[in-house]
C-alpha cells in the first residue's frame, strides 16, 4: 500500500498535515510560533488580537485538574499595532499564519483584519466567541444579526479567507453558524463557560473566577457542534476542542471537519503533539486503508 | 490540582527574605518550581529551596504578592501547583553556586560538602544563604562594599577559577545571568543557568515566559550555557503583560 | 470537637445529608429507588415521567470513554398513570420522593405535577431542559417566556414544593433562571449537548448521534451555573454535574448550592457512592473544622 | 471504549445458533458479558462463552440485532463493550451446567474435566454444546422428544442427584430459571443462576435490568440461590422498555 497522504486544504491554503495550532496558546511570540511551525504543525492561529494592548487578568489564569483544563486568560494582546512584528518573524517559517482577532463591533473587526492582511497572514479568524470577557463574547457571538454583519463587513473589505470562530455556549448553534456562513470557514469550538472552587481556600481560583473549559472533556461538545453545522450547512468546518490523539483528530474528521486545531493537548504533550498526531494519523490510515483524508471525511454524516 | 499544606515555621532570612517550611510528599527535584496562588492577591512562580521531605519556599518581598506570602505564619495554608521545570543536572564533581537577586533560592538545595558559591546582594544584610556555605568557599559581593568585594555579580566570579568546576549554578535575574553569559562566552565551562520571566500559567500554554521559542517554565527554567548563547531574544527582549515585545 | 452535621434541608423538605439522586439514574422502578434510599440517598428524583408511555431510544443509550460519559436515553417512562405505583413502592423508604416530569406545554406540566402530589411525592422537579428529546428539551427550557408561564403554572396548581431543572445548554443562563424563579428551588445543570463517533465504524454512537454529556467532565460547567445564579438571585439552588466525591459536593456547596444531586458517578462507585460521599464530607468537614453545612455554604460567593 | 475486533471465524452451531471467534486479551470470566453493538441496528448483551486468550461470542437468532450479528464474517468487525457483570464463583469440586435457550453460551467456558450438563432445546438439533461434554455426564431433554427425556429442563433435572454436586449453575431466560427455582426451592444445593433481563446501559444506570433493586448487569447477572429466593420481581414482573412493569 502507498504511504497514506495526510495533507489537505481549506480553500486556497494548503496545509502540510490537517493540525493547526489553536489561537491563545503559545502565539502571542513570533518566535515561538515558528518553533512550533518548525516543530509539525502545519500552520498557526495567532492569539486573538484587538485594537490596543491588553494585560488580561491577573494570574491565576488557569485551573487545571486533569483532564479538566479551564482558562481565563482574558485576551491578552500587543494591540493590532504591534502584532506585526511578531508575525513577521512567524512567517519567515514559510508556512500559513493566520490572524486571530476580536472587537466590539463591525468597525474594528474590519480595522484589524485589514491589518492582518497587511501583515500577510494567510487568512484572519475572526473570534466571535470569548467565553471570558464581558463585551467580546457571548454578547457578540450569541447574536446572529451581529455575527452575520460582522462577518459581511468583513468579507467585503479584505482579499484573504475570512473564518468564523464560533462558541458553544449558545442555544441555537445553528443560527449563529446560518449568520456566519458567509465567511470562507467555520471554526468550532471555543471553550465552554466553566469554573472552578478551591474547597480549602473557598474561592473560586481563576481571577476573573468564570473561564473556558477546554480539553479532552469538551470534544464531545465539539463533535456534536461540527456534526451539528455539517448535518445542516455546505461550508468548511475546521474542528477544535480536545484533540490530543490522531484518534481525536479523525473523529472530527469524520463528523466533517476539513482541518483540526490543537491548543490545551500542548498542556500534557508539548510542542511535540504535532509531529506525535501526524504520526499517528499516517499509522491509522494505512492501517485503515486509507489514502487521503477525503475518503473518511464527514462519513458519520451518512 | 491545587496544593493546600500549612506551613511549619517562617523564617526569617534577611530583611527582604523569609523562607516557609513545610511538609510535601512529592518528588522534587533542584532547579523546579511552584505555582504559589494567594488567593485574593495573585499567582507567582516560587523555587523549591528545600527538596527533601521538608519543603521550602524562600521569597523574596518584591510586590503584593510576595509580600503577602512572606507573612504567612505556622499553622496558615499555602497554595500551589507543581512541582513544574526541568530540574539542574546533578553532577559528582566540585560545583560553583552563583546567585543573585532570590536566586539563590533555587541554588540551596544544591549546597553540599562539594559546592562552593558566590552570592551577591546590594550591601551585606541582604546576602542570601551566604552562611550555609563553609567559610572558605564562599565568595561575596556587595554593591556598596559593606562586605567582600565591592561590585556585582561578575566581579566576584572574576576572582575564582571557573575551569576547577565539575559545573556552574547560576540563578538570577535576567539582567545578570546576561552579564554573566557575556563574562564566560565561550570559556570551556560546564555551566547551567536558571532564568527568570514573567510567567503566567506555568505549564507551557500561556507564551509569557518564552524565550526564542522555548518556554521558561516546561523547556527551563534551567538551561545549559551553550543553548542560552544561541537564544537571539535572551537579555534584549521579553514579552509584557499584554504579550508585547519590550526591550530590556 | 463534636462530629459534623451534615444534614440539610430545601424549603420543608429535610434531608439527612444533602446527596439526592439525579433523575434518569436507576429511578424507574420503586425498588430500585428503595434500595438506593436505603443504601444512603437522602432523597429520589424519580425518572423523568411524561404523559404517555414511551421507549425511549433503541441502545447504544450511552456512550462512554472513562471520564467522558455521554447518554441518549430518550425519556423512557410508564407515563404518569403507571408511575403511581413505583412511587409508592419507593415511599415505603420513608424518604422523600421528588417526582421529575416533562411536557410540551403549560398543562401538560400542571396535569402531570397535580397527579404526581396525588402520588405523594414531597416535591415536583420540572424538567425543562432535557438536552437531546425534541420537543422537550431547549425548545423548552430556552424559551423564557414558556419557562415561566409552566413554571407559574404548576405553583399555582399543586401545594407541595416546584423546583425548576435548567440547562447549561443556553446563551444566557440568568435570563432563564429568572424566569423559572418563581419556583421554590433551582435545580442546575441538565447534561451538557454532546456526541461521540466510533472510529471504526464511522458512526456516531448513540442511536440519537446527538446525546447530554454527564459526570467529571461537567463539573465545572455545574459549578459555574450554580456560582452565575447565585450571584444573581436569592432561591435555593440545588447543584448536580460530575460529583463523585465529597470534594465536588462541597465545591457545589460552596458556590452556594443547598443540596447536591448525583447520577452518573453510579457508574464508577455503584450505589455505594451515596455512603461514600457521606462518610467523606463527615471527614472534610471535621478536619476543616465546620460543625454544619451552612457555615460553608455559598462562601465562594463572597 | 468500544472495542472493535476482527473476527477470526464463525461457525455454525445449530440452525439458530452461531459462534463468532476473535482474539481480545482482556480478563474475562465466566459469566460475565459484553454490550455488542451492531452498529445501524442495536446493541445487545452477549455472554462471552470462550474467556481464554481467543474469545467468542455466542449469538442465538432472535431479532435483526443477533442476526445480523449472526452474520458477522471472518475478516469483519465486532464492536462491544465490557467485559461486565458479576462472574460465576469457581468450585474446586464436581459441578453441573444446566442451560437452556442460548443460556449454554455463558456457561461453556465453565465445561472441563468435573462439569455434567443438562441441555434442554425444542427440539434435537437446537441442543447447543451437549457435544462438549462425556457421554456419560450430560442429561438431555427436548419438548419434542427428539432427543433425550421428552419434557422440559427440570424434567431433565429430576433425574439427577443435584447434592452431589459442589456447585450447579444455570442460565437461562427467566422463566426458565423460575422453574427451576420453585423445583429446587430450598433445597441444600450450591447454585448460582444467571438471569436475562432487558439491557440498555450494561453498566448500572438506566434501571432496565433491575430486580428487586439489584442491577443484573452490575450485581449480576450472576446471583446465588438464596438472593434469587428473596427476591420478589422474580419470575412475576419486569420492567418493559420504557420501564413500564410488566407481569411475565
Ligand atoms: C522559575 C522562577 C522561580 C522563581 N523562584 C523564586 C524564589 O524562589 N524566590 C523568590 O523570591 N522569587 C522567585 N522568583 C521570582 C518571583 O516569581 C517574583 O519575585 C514574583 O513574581 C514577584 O511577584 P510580586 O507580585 O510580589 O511582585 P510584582 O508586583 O510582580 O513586582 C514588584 C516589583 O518587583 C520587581 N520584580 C518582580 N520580580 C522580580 C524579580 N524576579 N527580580 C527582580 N525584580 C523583580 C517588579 O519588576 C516590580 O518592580 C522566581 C521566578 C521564576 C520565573
Ligand atoms: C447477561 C446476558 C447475557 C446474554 N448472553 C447471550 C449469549 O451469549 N448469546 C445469546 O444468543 N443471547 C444472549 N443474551 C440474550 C441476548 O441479549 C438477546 O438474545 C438479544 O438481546 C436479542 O436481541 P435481538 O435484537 O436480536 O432480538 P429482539 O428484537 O430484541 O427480540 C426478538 C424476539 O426474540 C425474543 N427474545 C429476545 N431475547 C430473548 C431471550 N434472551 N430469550 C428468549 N427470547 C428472547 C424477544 O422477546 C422477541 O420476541 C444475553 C442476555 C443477557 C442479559
Ligand atoms: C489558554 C487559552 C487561551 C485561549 N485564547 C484564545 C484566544 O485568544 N482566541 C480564541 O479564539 N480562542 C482562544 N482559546 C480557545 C482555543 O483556541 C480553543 O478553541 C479551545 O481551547 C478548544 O481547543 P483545545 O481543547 O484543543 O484547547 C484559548 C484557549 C486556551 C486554553
Ligand atoms: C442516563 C441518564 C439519564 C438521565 N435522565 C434524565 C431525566 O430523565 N430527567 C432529567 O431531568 N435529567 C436526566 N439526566 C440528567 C441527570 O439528572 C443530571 O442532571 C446530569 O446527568 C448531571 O449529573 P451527573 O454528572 O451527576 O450525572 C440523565 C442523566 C443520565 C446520565
Ligand atoms: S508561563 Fe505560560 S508558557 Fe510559560
Ligand atoms: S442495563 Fe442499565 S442498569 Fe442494567
Amino acid at each position: 500500500m502507498s504511504i497514506s497522504d495526510i495533507s489537505t486544504s481549506i480553500g486556497n491554503i494548503h496545509l502540510s498535515n490537517p493540525l493547526i495550532l489553536a489561537s491563545g496558546i503559545l502565539d502571542e511570540n513570533g518566535h515561538t510560533m515558528k518553533r512550533i511551525l518548525s516543530e509539525g504543525a502545519a500552520a498557526v492561529v495567532t492569539k486573538s488580537i484587538g485594537m490596543e494592548e491588553r494585560n488580561g487578568y491577573k494570574p491565576p489564569i488557569v485551573a487545571t485538574d486533569d483532564p479538566i483544563f479551564i482558562n481565563a486568560v482574558g485576551l491578552p494582546n500587543p494591540g493590532i499595532n504591534d502584532v506585526g512584528e511578531e508575525i513577521k518573524i512567524a512567517r519567515e517559517s514559510g508556512k500559513p499564519i493566520i490572524g486571530s482577532i476580536f472587537g466590539k463591533d463591525e468597525n474594528e473587526f474590519i480595522h484589524l483584519a485589514v491589518k492582518m492582511q497587511e501583515y500577510g497572514v494567510s487568512a484572519v479568524e475572526l473570534n466571535l466567541s470569548c467565553p471570558h470577557v464581558k463585551g467580546f463574547g457571548s454578547e457578540i457571538g450569541g447574536d446572529p444579526t451581529l455575527v452575520k454583519k460582522i462577518v459581511k463587513g468583513v468579507k467585503g473589505s479584505i482579499s484573504i479567507p475570512a473564518w468564523a470562530k464560533l462558541s458553544p455556549n449558545v442555544t441555537n448553534l445553528l443560527d449563529i453558524a446560518i449568520a456566519a456562513s458567509d465567511s470562507d470557514a467555520l471554526v468550532l469550538i471555543n471553550t465552554v463557560r466553566g469554573m472552578k472552587i478551591d474547597i480549602y481556600s473557598g474561592r473560586p481560583v481563576l481571577s476573573n473566577k468564570v473561564g473556558g473549559l477546554s480539553g479532552s472533556s469538551i470534544k464531545p461538545v465539539g463533535i456534536r457542534c461540527v456534526y451539528e453545522v455539517k448535518s445542516n450547512l455546505d461550508i468548511p468546518v475546521i474542528g477544535v476542542g480536545g484533540i490530543e490523539s490522531a484518534l481525536d483528530a479523525v473523529e472530527y474528521i469524520m463528523a466533517g471537519a476539513t482541518a483540526v486545531q490543537i491548543g490545551t493537548a500542548l498542556w500534557k504533550y508539548g510542542r511535540a503533539v504535532f509531529s506525535k498526531v501526524s504520526m499517528e494519523l499516517v499509522e491509522f490510515m494505512s492501517s485503515e486503508g486509507y489514502e487521503k483524508i477525503e475518503e473518511f471525511r464527514g462519513i458519520a454524516l451518512k | 490540582m491545587i496544593n493546600s499544606i500549612r506551613i511549619l515555621r517562617n523564617e526569617i532570612n534577611t530583611p527582604t527574605v523569609n523562607s516557609l517550611y513545610f511538609h510535601w510528599d512529592a518528588m522534587v527535584e533542584p532547579g523546579q518550581f511552584v505555582m504559589v496562588w494567594v488567593p485574593g492577591i495573585s499567582e507567582i512562580p516560587m523555587s523549591l529551596s528545600l527538596t527533601g521531605k521538608e519543603k521550602c519556599l524562600t521569597v523574596k518581598k518584591y510586590g503584593d504578592t510576595s509580600n503577602a506570602l512572606s507573612k504567612v505564619e505556622p499553622g496558615e495554608r499555602i497554595f500551589f501547583r507543581g512541582p513544574y521545570g526541568k530540574p539542574f543536572t546533578r553532577v559528582k564533581g566540585k560545583t560553583l553556586l552563583v546567585g543573585g537577586g532570590s536566586g539563590m533560592a533555587s541554588l540551596r538545595p544544591l549546597i553540599d560538602k562539594n559546592a562552593s558559591g558566590v552570592v551577591a546582594a546590594r550591601s551585606s544584610d541582604e546576602l542570601l544563604f551566604k552562611e550555609l556555605f563553609a567559610k572558605d568557599r564562599i565568595t561575596v559581593a556587595t554593591d556598596d562594599g559593606s562586605e567582600g568585594i565591592k561590585g556585582n555579580i561578575v566581579d566576584a566570579m572574576r576572582e575564582i577559577e571557573l575551569e576547577a568546576f565539575e559545573m556552574i549554578y547560576v540563578c538570577g535575574p535576567e539582567r545578570m545571568i546576561k552579564s554573566i553569559v557575556d563574562f564566560v562566552s565561550v570559556r570551556k565551562i560546564n555551566m547551567e543557568l536558571s532564568l527568570e520571566r514573567n510567567m503566567k500559567c506555568g505549564i507551557g500554554i500561556c507564551d509569557s515566559c518564552s524565550i526564542d521559542g522555548f518556554q521558561l517554565c516546561t523547556d527551563g527554567p534551567t538551561f545549559n550555557l551553550s543553548t542560552v548563547l544561541t537564544m537571539k531574544e535572551f537579555g534584549r527582549t521579553k514579552l509584557a503583560e499584554s504579550g508585547k515585545r519590550i526591550w530590556f
